[in-house]
């Protein structure tokens, strides 16, 4: 696993663009661990520090009218589909200028201007509602794209199951992306699938699916671009596997019981920040100067972020019992701006 | 205009696919078997197989799938063939359809309509003859409906439609086959206030649904006994229309809820809670509650009529609360 | 579709026990559509007529102590699983000398003595039962196996697949069946899954399975036995798909919009009995007589269950709500019967 | 001996586990994990993979297998992490665990118990904090338990597992870290009858669970302004406890229910409208309901606060009732 990089880097610019999108993730994500740690974020908080070539290649590939659904681990797919570090911060401060007035927190990301639907806490609770976006585009007749992320976990699951098949059935443009990190919580994939090839499984739905190294950024963008073409154009449903490793805990509260630390350290030797980096510099693509200040660069995003949610407000109690019900009635007439 | 109720239903559902494109029927066997209650027959070849869609049997995967289709712009009618199966689909309901517009902030709303049957009272035994309406109108964010009438039948569907949030509408499998008039116009509903179906003065009647008729032969009953009942038909069991019930229970001061839940938890616990609470001082005596017996619904016949409210049942309850002097 | 069983008939006397099982839950089935018709028996009534065969071969190669597990379409199973038609009907007539005191009616026969679970009527809803009565053999260290029948409709749901899983997962003694009869209700197959080849689906769980023509008795058989074994031996679940089809409609209710007319009669030449039954002539091992002696064999046993069934009684309105719970409290000492 | 809720609960599976060899604990992180609430912690060590069962992420899939495994002889203790993901669970438990006995004229009981954390009150936002027990204590076949005390915690199971029917066990997730003072010889408790934690005569405060200590509180606050109130914890929210609930009300006359669920069609509306039907003619004032807000539960403290029962609720609800001369 300590193979470095080993292609060329086709287009250095597009590569340092990568490292920033994960750089971007890494940093708000160990600002987040502070955060809690000070207590000014709460309830779960679930990091991707180690994936986020998966979200990074992924979301790359994506064009602002499609569609984006997530799990409770979705701080670093939120951000690269553009909700701003502040918005996500103030919403994990329980604050009204969060992106969902401080009523979600960390597991409940949402965005309606870039068609971000969550940030769901229901492991493969978000597989049907892809479907059904995708659904509706088909329907509609609009080449959009819906790319639903989630981890191998949920794969045992029921809704998992229905939604691939509906998926395949009526052909719906759906990325399928799995986020494969070895474990969900502290079981791992063998002790959870019989048949623990993802790409296999899908296929047992007639789903294009293939296993690509989820630390190589680009080798994930690449294949994302192939997946996401072929599902615009018609191709149906395809299915990603996305071979990474999460290397914190897997919450705030989990001791690390069931794995060894030498694992984790021989997966850190495949971090794939470090890999790309590594290989920019190799190529003599990415000076010490151009990474001092593309570090310095993302912390002022992420320090201004925290800035922001500290600067934030508390939404007013009396509007505890708005939104549970829509306040205009008028839908019927309008529609939403889907 | 003479029509049953599942007539009504299949005119409401042509007249919402005509009037706007983004509406589809989905759910198993709605298409080609013509639903399993017949009640889209013919609507497949009328709207063709993308508006009419036959699904597979995963009532999670695609009430999820209806949801999703809801936050993408299109409004669909989701047929659960039954309540019974609808627990499969729960997740979905309520951690999806009826918490998503809240937990977003009020960014992602679900104009989704499900459709489902409900009840028993035709021999299908404990596993096809829940009766869980009351039990969803637990729920926050969902509007649960509940047409006992021909014209609610037709009327409630449009209404639910233009609803922003999810609206469930439980149809009683024993009504489909009623027949009766309905008015040649008849269109949309509203689905907001309880309906008062017969007046009286001497004790409030509460039902909806299913029960309906068997109520009203009830209060027939009881008034050639000169007891002159008023009958309310709920018609929306959340949000539940306080404000009529009161009205009522104020100028009768004696009430019998008629449901076919099982009584423990059952929505005739909630309307009991609800009058004791804002009514307390109008009621001469306790609220009757006339509800299923607490088992799993046996298919024998005799047994089954047991375990369901009937006419007798209702009579007798209204009797013990006519009796009552407070 | 037309052709007869070729191979020769290894043991005339078996396929003539195997000819009279298929004929036994014939004629039970038609004499309930019969009753339906006059109003002795009520609710929904799913009858097994053209899928004989299956049930009859599968059930063949159980042994008293395994365990079986079926849908709403099981009266043929529970026949063959040693129930009485007597037992069988009376619970239909709704009387409390039914298998189930008239509590369950056709869609809901259970027998303890046989170990006869049900009797399901949530699709899919029997899988994870079978699965755990497997476990509980597994842990007790019993040499047993739970046959656990459901229709290729129940396939696409979710409850399907988490019960696959946990079975290969635990290499648990199951024994799935998969009643491939090409509808569920009114959706074919093909409009249901995007997989059609149920072996192959369940190839994705890593199950061994192999499909069998259904209308055949002896492949029937035959496959079951090999399967069984291998269960019983330790080999975790297998999967049999048995390519059958009914030759009415789904239930009662069922105009049968959905099929044409003329699939329903190709299939029907290739009626489980009539193929047994020409092989067994053609090989001079069924006389006219042996057959009329088989038929009216057969029809006495019906025409017992049901005179047995007419002249049971009702059970007394005042035991409606017992049962609800146990009316012993001592199962944490003794146990059942398991 | 000192111990927390938490250990109390692993003290009653070990105990379990070596008293019956067909007791074993299944369920998603039960044992390499320890337990997503720790609860587990260290008996996968002691007793083994075989019997401390983790499961893939399936909870209709090993809830059943439950049910099977239980149908088939053994003992399960089925642990669902959360009541959140029983919603996946509940045909299950509804149409197969509650309803086999019955529907099987009595040959198949099924002895299982099914565990889970519930309840609001730690900021994990509206799909990980309801509050269903309540709900669930709806179904027929079903025995619901709610421990709100280490004792209970400690001896609540086994007799769970005595029981030759389903047992839910709810146990709220604020009261894990709970610690206090338990018996050295504590173990199995009845789970029929409700508990008085407090004595008084002013007004009955009735609650279960996770709300127990709040109630306790505003007692003790109450009792401050010579309000004394009467504490019941139903610890069994099905079947319920009236004899207790009615003998306390006779003689307080006033009654306020605390309960987490939300308020339309909680368990405080069934309690509501009991007392209004047996102890109707001993209120002297409406029977208060302290509930938390019909909204799904947002993350941000305040807002959950103020969407959850309180101390200073509960103390005005008292206020009100004991305001009222009836
Ligand atoms: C239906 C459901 N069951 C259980 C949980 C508790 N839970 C939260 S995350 C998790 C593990 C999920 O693992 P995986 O899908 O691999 O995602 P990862 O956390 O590895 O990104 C579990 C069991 C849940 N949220 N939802
Ligand atoms: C969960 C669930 N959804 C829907 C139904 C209604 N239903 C009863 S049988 C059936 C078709 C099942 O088809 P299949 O599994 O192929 O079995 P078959 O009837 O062909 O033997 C349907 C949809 C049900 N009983 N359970
Ligand atoms: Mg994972
Ligand atoms: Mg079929």
């Amino acid at each position: 696993m300590n193979e470095r990089r080993e292609q060329a880097i086709p287009d250095a610019g597009h590569a340092r663009h990568l490292l920033r999108q994960m750089l971007r993730v890494r940093t708000l994500e160990e600002k987040c661990i502070e955060l809690y740690s000070a207590a000014k974020i709460r309830g779960f908080l679930h990091v991707y520090i180690g994936e986020e070539a998966v979200a990074a290649g992924v979301l790359e590939t994506l064009a602002p009218e499609d569609a984006v659904v997530a799990t409770y681990r979705e701080h670093g797919h939120a951000l690269l589909r553009g909700l701003s570090a502040g918005s996500i911060l103030a919403e994990m401060y329980g604050r009204l200028e969060g992106c969902c007035r401080g009523r979600g927190g960390s597991m409940h990301l949402f965005d309606a201007a870039t068609r971000f639907y969550g940030g769901n806490a229901i492991v493969a609770g978000g597989l049907p509602l892809a479907v059904g976006l995708a659904l509706a585009d088909k329907m509609a007749g609009r080449r959009r794209v819906t790319a639903c992320f989630f981890g191998e976990g949920a794969v045992a699951e029921g809704e998992f199951h229905e939604s691939l098949n509906l998926a395949a059935l009526w052909q719906l443009p759906v990325l399928f992306c799995c986020e494969n990190n070895l474990y969900a919580m502290g079981t791992a994939l063998f002790r959870s699938e019989s048949q623990t090839d993802m790409a296999l499984k899908a296929a047992g739905y007639e789903i294009p699916a293939w296993a690509v190294d989820g630390m190589d950024v680009l080798a994930v963008e690449e294949a994302a671009r192939r997946a996401v073409d072929a599902v615009r154009s018609g191709g149906g449903p395809h299915f990603l596997e996305l071979r990474t490793y999460r290397f914190r805990a897997h919450s705030m509260f989990d001791p690390e019981l069931y794995r060894e630390k030498s694992e984790v350290a021989r997966w850190m030797e495949r971090d794939p920040i470090v890999l790309i980096k590594s290989a920019l510099e190799a190529a003599g693509e990415l000076s010490d100067e151009q990474w001092a200040a593309l570090q310095a660069d993302v912390d002022a995003e992420v320090a201004a972020g925290v800035e922001f949610a500290e600067a934030g407000t508390l939404e007013p109690v009396e509007d505890l019992t708005r939104f549970v019900y829509s306040e205009r009635n008028d839908v019927a007439e309008g529609g939403p701006a889907a | 205009m003479k029509t049953t109720y599942r007539e009504a239903v299949r005119a409401a559902l042509r007249d919402a696919l005509q009037r706007d494109e983004r509406v589809f029927l989905m759910g198993e066997d709605v298409g080609r078997y013509g639903g399993s209650f017949a009640v889209s027959l013919g609507l497949l070849e009328e709207f063709g197989p993308e508006r009419i869609r036959d699904t597979p049997l995963s009532e999670s995967g695609f009430v999820g799938a209806g949801i999703g289709a809801a936050l993408g712009g299109m409004r669909p009618v989701v047929e659960i063939m039954t309540v019974n199966f609808s627990l499969l689909a729960l997740d979905q309901i309520i951690n999806n359809a009826a918490t998503l517009l809240h937990m977003s902030g009020g960014q992602f709303n679900v104009p989704i309509v499900i459709r489902m049957t409900t009840g028993a009272g035709r021999q299908l035994g404990a596993q096809h003859s829940h009766s869980l309406e009351g039990w969803y109108a637990h729920i926050p964010g969902l509007r649960i409906l509940a047409p006992a009438t021909l014209a609610d039948a037709r009327g409630m569907l449009w209404t639910a439609l233009q609803d922003a949030d999810p609206v469930l509408i439980f149809e009683h499998g024993s009504l489909y086959n009623v027949a009766g008039e309905l008015e040649d116009g008849a269109g949309p509903v509203d689905i907001d206030k309880a309906a008062i179906r017969r007046r009286g003065n001497a004790v409030t009647l509460i039902t909806y649904g299913g029960t309906l008729p068997l109520v009203l032969e009830a209060a027939d009953r009881l008034a050639g006994d000169g007891i002159d009942a008023e009958v309310l038909d709920l018609r929306t069991l959340r949000p539940l229309d306080d404000g009529t019930i009161f009205n009522s229970v104020g100028k009768t001061h004696r009430a019998v809820v008629v449901d076919e839940g099982w009584r423990s938890g059952s929505l005739s616990a909630e309307i009991a809670a609800r009058i004791g609470e804002h009514a307390f001082f109008d009621l001469d005596a306790p609220v009757e509650r006339v509800c299923s017996e607490e088992v799993p619904v046996p298919y024998a016949k005799h047994m089954e009529l047991a375990a369901l409210p009937s006419v007798e049942r209702v009579v007798a309850a209204v009797r013990k609360a006519v009796g009552n002097r407070g």
